[in-house]
């Protein structure tokens, strides 16, 4: 291998650090810059939410040390975004206008926040909340009593619903959600209906099956106004509504996008030596189709192959399974794989031990799966339905004991047995 | 250089996956008393039947740790991926990472928590009542075995082969100042060479059945005679040494030859195609003690050949197995360490072929032996004994015999009969070590 | 004559290089290990009984040219990080 | 001043040492005293061993600082001498009889693998019938082991072997295992004046053995010793054997000459002839019934029977260019052996002499005496019969091939 490989990684997120990792972790020499847009030390997104509940200080959360960096001989470029790809001659250009060349790069991008498509005449400062600066912003703004509006109840919208709830000082907290519960992508209505109890029992209120469609100044506060066309006052709207890939740059750079940068199992993208992981991914799922999944696990994940991948060693990643878990209100609740009933579907559905679980299965395998206030393995549950593993005869210890039965089938089909 | 001395090689637990009994939670509450919250699972489903644990093994590069949004999981310079519980959000990324059961999640204080081996002295290991789980301490363990394998790897030995395998294992830890003499059977093909071409880095010497010590005796004495501390070691199969080579084992032990002696004994003519010798186990079908109405496999017991060796003027005699690599190691070492006369080290060498089992299976038949007391491990030091892995409570012969398939045949007064013949043998050596004791521990080299 | 040997009797000299089988041939299933998953107690290098397992630094590999797929490596594994997997054609 | 009587033609002892009456197996002790050996491994076996006693009462004399090992049998005491010669150093060993044939995989070892150890056969019939008495049967079991071997006819003559043969030995060209053969009780119990050279004349004659070039088995260059050969390499070696073999018959002339130079003695290289030159006949032996036949030869010239001799001294390789340089333009050979041959049913030597004679033109007849076995005496009329026997085929009269000597 050429000894002076320059590795050229772009987004300072989990991505992007996992990749510069994996590129340090072969014995080959090369050189690695990490850039990213903002200037706060590497941070993770998901933070943002335990930020405000105060959860944790704004010190303890950089995803690594600074000596980190130095250790893995990693260059790190704060507060510099990257405006343009020149893939023939193999460089990126920065906002300032200079220009970084590689041998190897990595689009570790990210996303940005959908806007919530609504009518707003007065230009109402409708907030995001994805980054650092959101946050900060946020806090400025919010005053004791303060009436906040959360447009979606997606991933986002309801862990900020969550920590706002939980910082009492007399705020009040609607979410909004187009759909007819919350966490649609997440839960079955049943799951996701426990998950609003539990959130209506902590103050929150909840409006569904209705869109946000205008915003309105109304002395210093807002008119929020849904599809049913009634309205509601808030101080602060909060736009939650989903996230994009931070893709727009790219067009016309030759990198194929689809909904986001579309790569193959080893985060290739469409032009040699250049790849993508985590949230601008577009990447193969493990039901062989190709898509989104910007959470955590998968971010890691990708990111780890993709840096391998440059560094030379050629590993493939077996594809993402949606996951997700949650801690509301000290209960926590677990979705891992496609939790839809379908025709040719079967559900296992208990209740037990103070906590619900629900297993669905295609003929013997389980293909997805959540559990409520119940001890349970997400990872060892992501396995079995990656690997489509029939267990449909373990359904009742599954649905009685997830956490034993789940690490027990999970470490049976690792070690091929 | 060579891989086995990577310092970043670290110690580790080890479970015997599925191999707990019912209910026991041993781990499970030693862990609980000693962090409060196990960090330990014990996988005890009576309706599967399945009946384990698991733990985090610390990956070399853990999912939990990267998918970590606050670096709250880190590995630390010994490789231990520790959760500093102060900056969990308790999120539960790290549990989605992880397919391997190693995350906890505490509800009450909504933060996960994983296993950091309790700094290397893990309380669940210790309270393991069956050594299904174990801490192996395989840095030390590759400080031991450090030295570079001076053999070919092309060696045309069966897959799997225990012959092999303790070859290697010895002479990483005897080293390059050796000379290695071997004799036909399965592992000489190590140090046979083949034609004009080696297949040692070390200096070797290929003998004949019947006189490998004697060679021996020549070069001891002549490396003896101009001042090199060079060992000469054999590695010799069973046959070689309890049968047609045992005339000069005994005349170099009762001579009193500087020689280190390393039976590795597959109880059997393995390279010819498995026929009995003398230390095949009773009742063990060979081709020369087959199974019919008239035949029920070998009809005698084995000839003890390392008692045989320690009332024979041996300096040094010990049982080993590869089961058993820390154990087998310090006798090697108090082998080479014994220079006023024969050492003699008898390898237990499972041959999957001849056992009829199947190919990676040498390992478990190994320690199953020791653990049913059909294979004591002991040593022996100028005629005092002292056994080094005791049983206290040996497993039933059959969870031994069920290993293999040239015990299929035996009924239950056979299987009896061999358990029993088990038993003598280690109270011989109980009552050996009880009657001429030798002392504790040897200080460690 | 043309000699192979420069020596009278059947000696070997190793500096010329071992004599080895290509062992890899008769491997039926390999092992495929999980780099990351490995816990780098280098088990599967002390009980390899070919010696053909290397250390690559974030784990540990067999070298392919003389395992002999014995599978040994996966019985020791305590992390379950290796796998066997069936060559093609066996 | 006449050179003593024991002594071989024209022979003068070089050192002026006085002899001393040695028997032939403390010949053979002094010897090997001489040698300077590194290593002597032996097992007790008549009539060997009082050559065994006396090599530990030099050790006990502190005259022989060689490592001794006490071994329990022969196949160990081979063995270990040629792993103290695998390993570089200089080896002794003696035998007989069925402690040769115990010894008979590490014999083969030891040639096929080319080291260097010189042995001693005190040669003994072969068991069975059980026996201990004298007979050359058992270095007939091991004649085709490819080792050389050297037989000798007098007490002193076994003294020079030994050096002879760790010369021969370990010369570079050769790298065979040498056997010191005498017979049994004849020779090893027989005491006769034997000339003891000094130490230093043996040294110039015997370099140090870490002068020789050969492999060493070691940690400074490690090599592997006796490797597995299959195929054209085993041929090889085979060939190498041979050609070495050739070498050794060939060099022991020119050995001859430079142990006349450094002690005085001269043998006859591989065939002593005597008095063959003009013989009409020649009689064939090797050993201790040479020295009979020398006095039949010499009453039969008186008679004015033109006998001649010749003494094979080293058996293996066979001199048969010499001999067949003997037994040309002979009229009749006869070969007295002290040995058989099952299935040929004729002597060993006689065997030997006879496929040799084979390249004479015209043929000669060639016949087998076998006498002596199990300690009798080939006494002096019983080998003038052969004798006659003999000259009378040369001249045309019929008669069996084989005769059995006190039988017939």
């Amino acid at each position: 291998m050429n000894p002076t490989l320059r590795h050229v990684i772009v987004g300072a997120g989990t991505a992007g650090i996992a990749a510069a990792e994996a590129i340090r972790k072969t014995p080959e020499a090369a050189s690695i810059t990490l850039i990213s847009a903002e200037s706060d030390a590497p941070y993770s997104p998901t933070v943002l939410p335990h930020l405000l509940a105060e959860r944790i200080s704004q010190r303890a959360v950089a995803l690594r040390s600074a000596e980190f960096f130095d250790d893995i001989r990693c260059r790190l470029l704060l507060g510099r975004s990257v405006s343009a790809l020149d893939a023939d001659r193999r460089a990126v250009r920065l906002d300032d206008d200079s220009q970084i060349d590689f041998d190897r790069l990595l689009l570790a991008v990210g996303s940005e926040p959908l806007t919530p498509a609504l009518d707003n005449p007065d230009g109402v400062r409708c907030l995001s909340f994805t980054r650092m600066t959101d946050l900060h912003d946020l806090r400025a703004r919010l005053a004791p009593g303060c009436r906040v509006a959360v447009l979606g109840a997606g991933l986002i919208g309801m862990e900020l619903a969550e920590a706002l709830a939980g910082l009492g000082r007399g705020l009040q907290v609607l979410v909004v959600e187009q759909e007819q519960q919350v966490l649609p992508r997440t839960f079955n209505q049943e799951i996701a209906g426990e998950v609003l109890a539990l959130f209506r029992a902590h103050g929150v209120r909840f409006q569904l099956g209705l869109r946000a469609v205008a915003l309105e100044k109304a002395g210093g506060a807002v008119t929020l106004t849904l599809s049913d066309q009634r309205s509601h006052v808030a101080d602060l709207v909060i736009g939650c509504v989903g996230v994009k890939p931070r893709v727009s740059w790219l067009a016309g750079s030759g990198i194929a996008l689809g909904r986001g940068i579309a790569v193959d199992a080893r985060m290739a993208t469409n032009v040699a030596g250049v790849y993508a992981a985590g949230d601008a991914a577009e990447g193969p799922a493990a039901d062989g189709s190709a898509g989104l999944n910007p959470v955590l696990p998968t971010a890691a994940a990708q990111g780890r192959i993709a840096g391998a991948n440059m560094a030379g060693r050629s590993v493939q990643h077996d594809g993402w399974v949606p996951a997700n878990f949650f801690n509301f209100f000290g209960r926590v609740a677990v979705s891992v794989g496609d939790n839809s009933a379908g025709p040719a579907r079967s559900t296992v559905d208990r209740k037990a031990n103070g906590g619900r679980g629900q297993l669905f299965f295609e003929g013997e395998r389980l293909v997805g799966a959540s559990f409520l206030g119940v001890p349970t393995d997400p990872g060892a549950l992501s396995l079995l339905i990656r690997r489509r593993t029939p267990v449909r005869e373990y359904a009742e210890l599954l649905a009685q004991r997830p956490l034993e039965a789940s690490r027990w089938l999970a470490a049976r089909l690792q070690r091929g047995n | 250089m060579t891989a086995g001395i990577n310092p970043v090689v670290r110690d580790t637990l080890a479970i015997a996956f599925g191999a707990c009994p019912p209910a026991c939670r041993e781990c499970v509450k030693a862990c609980e008393h000693q962090r409060s919250l196990a960090r330990i699972v014990a996988l005890d489903l009576p309706e599967a039947p399945f009946h384990g644990a698991v733990t985090c093994l610390q990956c070399s590069e853990p999912a939990c740790r990267d998918a970590c949004p606050t670096g709250a999981i880190a590995q630390d310079e010994k490789g231990v991926t520790r959760l500093d519980s102060g900056r969990c959000v308790g999120c539960g990324a790290c549990a989605i990472a992880c397919e391997w059961g190693g995350i906890n999640f505490d509800f009450a204080a909504a933060r996960a928590f994983k296993c950091d081996t309790c700094d290397g002295r893990p309380a669940c290991a210790a309270a393991c009542p069956t050594g299904v789980l174990r801490w192996v301490e395989s840095a030390a363990l590759m400080r031991q075995y450090r030295e570079p394998d001076l053999f070919t790897r092309g060696a045309s030995l069966c897959p799997g082969c225990v012959a092999e395998l303790g070859f290697r294992m010895a002479f990483r830890v005897i080293g390059e100042d050796a000379i290695v003499f071997a004799a036909p059977g399965c592992a000489c093909a190590l140090a046979n060479g083949f034609g004009d071409k080696a297949t040692t880095r070390l200096p070797a010497v290929m003998c004949l059945m019947t006189n490998g010590p004697s060679i021996m005796t020549g070069v001891a004495r002549r490396l003896r005679q101009i001042g090199k501390q060079t060992r000469c070691v054999a590695f010799i199969g069973d046959g070689a040494t309890a049968d047609v080579g045992f005339q000069p084992l005994s005349g170099a032990a009762e001579r009193g030859e500087p020689i280190v002696y390393i039976c590795y004994d597959n109880e059997g003519y393995m390279n010819t195609g498995v026929q009995r010798s003398a230390t095949t186990t009773a009742g063990a079908r060979t081709m020369t003690t087959p199974v019919g109405p008239h035949l029920k496999g070998k009809t005698q017991a084995p000839k003890e050949v390392p008692l045989l060796m320690a009332f024979h003027g041996a300096a040094y005699v010990a049982t080993a197995s590869i089961a058993y690599p820390e154990d087998f190691a310090a006798k090697l070492k108090r082998a080479l360490a014994s220079n006023d006369g024969l050492a003699y080290v008898h390898l237990y060498a499972p041959c999957y072929v001849g056992w009829e089992s199947p190919m990676d299976s040498v390992v478990e038949i190994s320690r199953r032996a020791v653990e049913t007391r059909m294979f004591p491990l002991w040593e022996a030091d100028h005629g005092r004994f002292r056994i080094t892995h005791p049983i206290a409570r040996p497993r039933p012969v059959g969870d031994f015999t069920r290993l293999l398939g040239r015990f299929r045949h035996l009924g239950p007064a056979e299987l009896d009969a061999l358990g029993r013949q088990a038993e003598d043998r280690y109270r011989r050596i109980e009552a050996l070590s009880a009657a001429m004791p030798l002392a504790e521990e040897h200080p460690r080299q | 004559m043309r000699f192979h040997s420069p020596f009278e009797g059947p000696w070997a000299d190793p500096e010329a290089g071992l004599f080895s089988v290509r062992s890899g041939d008769w491997r039926q299933q390999r092992p495929v290990a999980n780099g990351a998953r490995c816990c780098r107690c280098g088990l599967c290098f002390l009980y390899c009984p070919t010696g053909c397992i290397s250390d690559r630094v974030t784990h540990f590999e067999a070298e392919l040219e003389f395992c002999k797929g014995c599978g040994l490596c996966v019985y020791i594994c305590p992390a379950a990080a290796i796998a066997m997997r069936a060559e093609e054609g066996c | 001043m006449a050179a003593p009587a024991y002594l071989p033609q024209g022979a003068q002892p070089a050192d002026g040492l006085a002899p001393r009456l040695l028997d032939g197996n403390k010949a053979a002790a002094y010897g090997v005293l001489l040698c300077r050996p590194d290593l002597i491994a032996a097992y007790p076996i008549t009539p060997q061993t009082p050559l065994l006693e006396q090599l530990y009462k030099f050790k006990a004399d502190g005259r022989l600082t060689a490592e001794t090992v006490e071994v329990e049998g022969e196949n160990s005491a081979l063995s270990a001498a040629l792993g103290v010669t695998v390993a570089g150093g200089r080896a002794f060993t003696a035998t007989s009889s069925m402690g040769l044939t115990f010894m008979y995989d590490a014999y083969l070892f030891a040639s096929g693998t080319r080291v260097p150890v010189v042995m001693v056969i005190a040669m003994r019939e072969q068991t069975a019938p059980t026996t201990v008495s004298c007979g050359q049967q058992d270095l007939m079991m091991v004649k085709e082991g490819g080792w050389v071997q050297l037989v000798c006819e007098s007490c002193q003559e076994i003294l020079d072997s030994i050096l002879v043969a760790y010369r021969l030995a370990e010369d570079p060209q050769v790298q065979l295992p040498v056997n010191v053969c005498y017979e049994g009780y004849y020779l090893s119990h027989l005491s006769e004046p034997v000339t003891v050279p000094a130490q230093e004349a043996v040294d110039r004659f015997l370099l140090p053995v870490r002068d020789k070039r050969r492999p060493v088995l070691g940690t400074e260059h490690p090599m592997t010793f006796g490797t597995y050969v299959v195929g054209e390499l085993y041929a090889e070696y085979r060939y190498k054997h041979c050609q070495a073999m050739e070498r050794a018959g060939g060099m022991l002339d020119a050995i001859d000459g430079e142990f006349r130079a450094a002690l005085g003695r001269p043998y006859g290289g591989a065939v002593e002839a005597y008095r063959a030159e003009d013989a009409e006949f020649l009689m064939v032996t090797m050993g201790s019934a040479a020295g009979t036949l020398k006095v039949v030869v010499d009453e039969l010239r008186k008679e004015g029977i033109a006998a001649g001799l010749a003494r094979v001294r080293m058996f293996r390789p066979l001199p048969a260019r010499e001999l067949l340089g003997l037994m040309r333009g002979k009229r009749a050979v006869g070969v007295v052996d002290r040995s058989v041959s099952f299935g040929w049913n004729r002597g060993h030597l006689f065997i030997d002499v006879k496929a040799v004679a084979q390249d004479l033109e015209p043929r000669i007849p060639v016949v087998s005496f076998i006498g002596g076995l199990a300690g009798t005496d080939l006494r002096r009329d019983l080998l003038a019969g052969a004798a006659r026997t003999t000259w009378e085929r040369g001249r045309g009269r019929a008669g069996a091939e084989v005769i059995w000597l006190g039988l017939e």
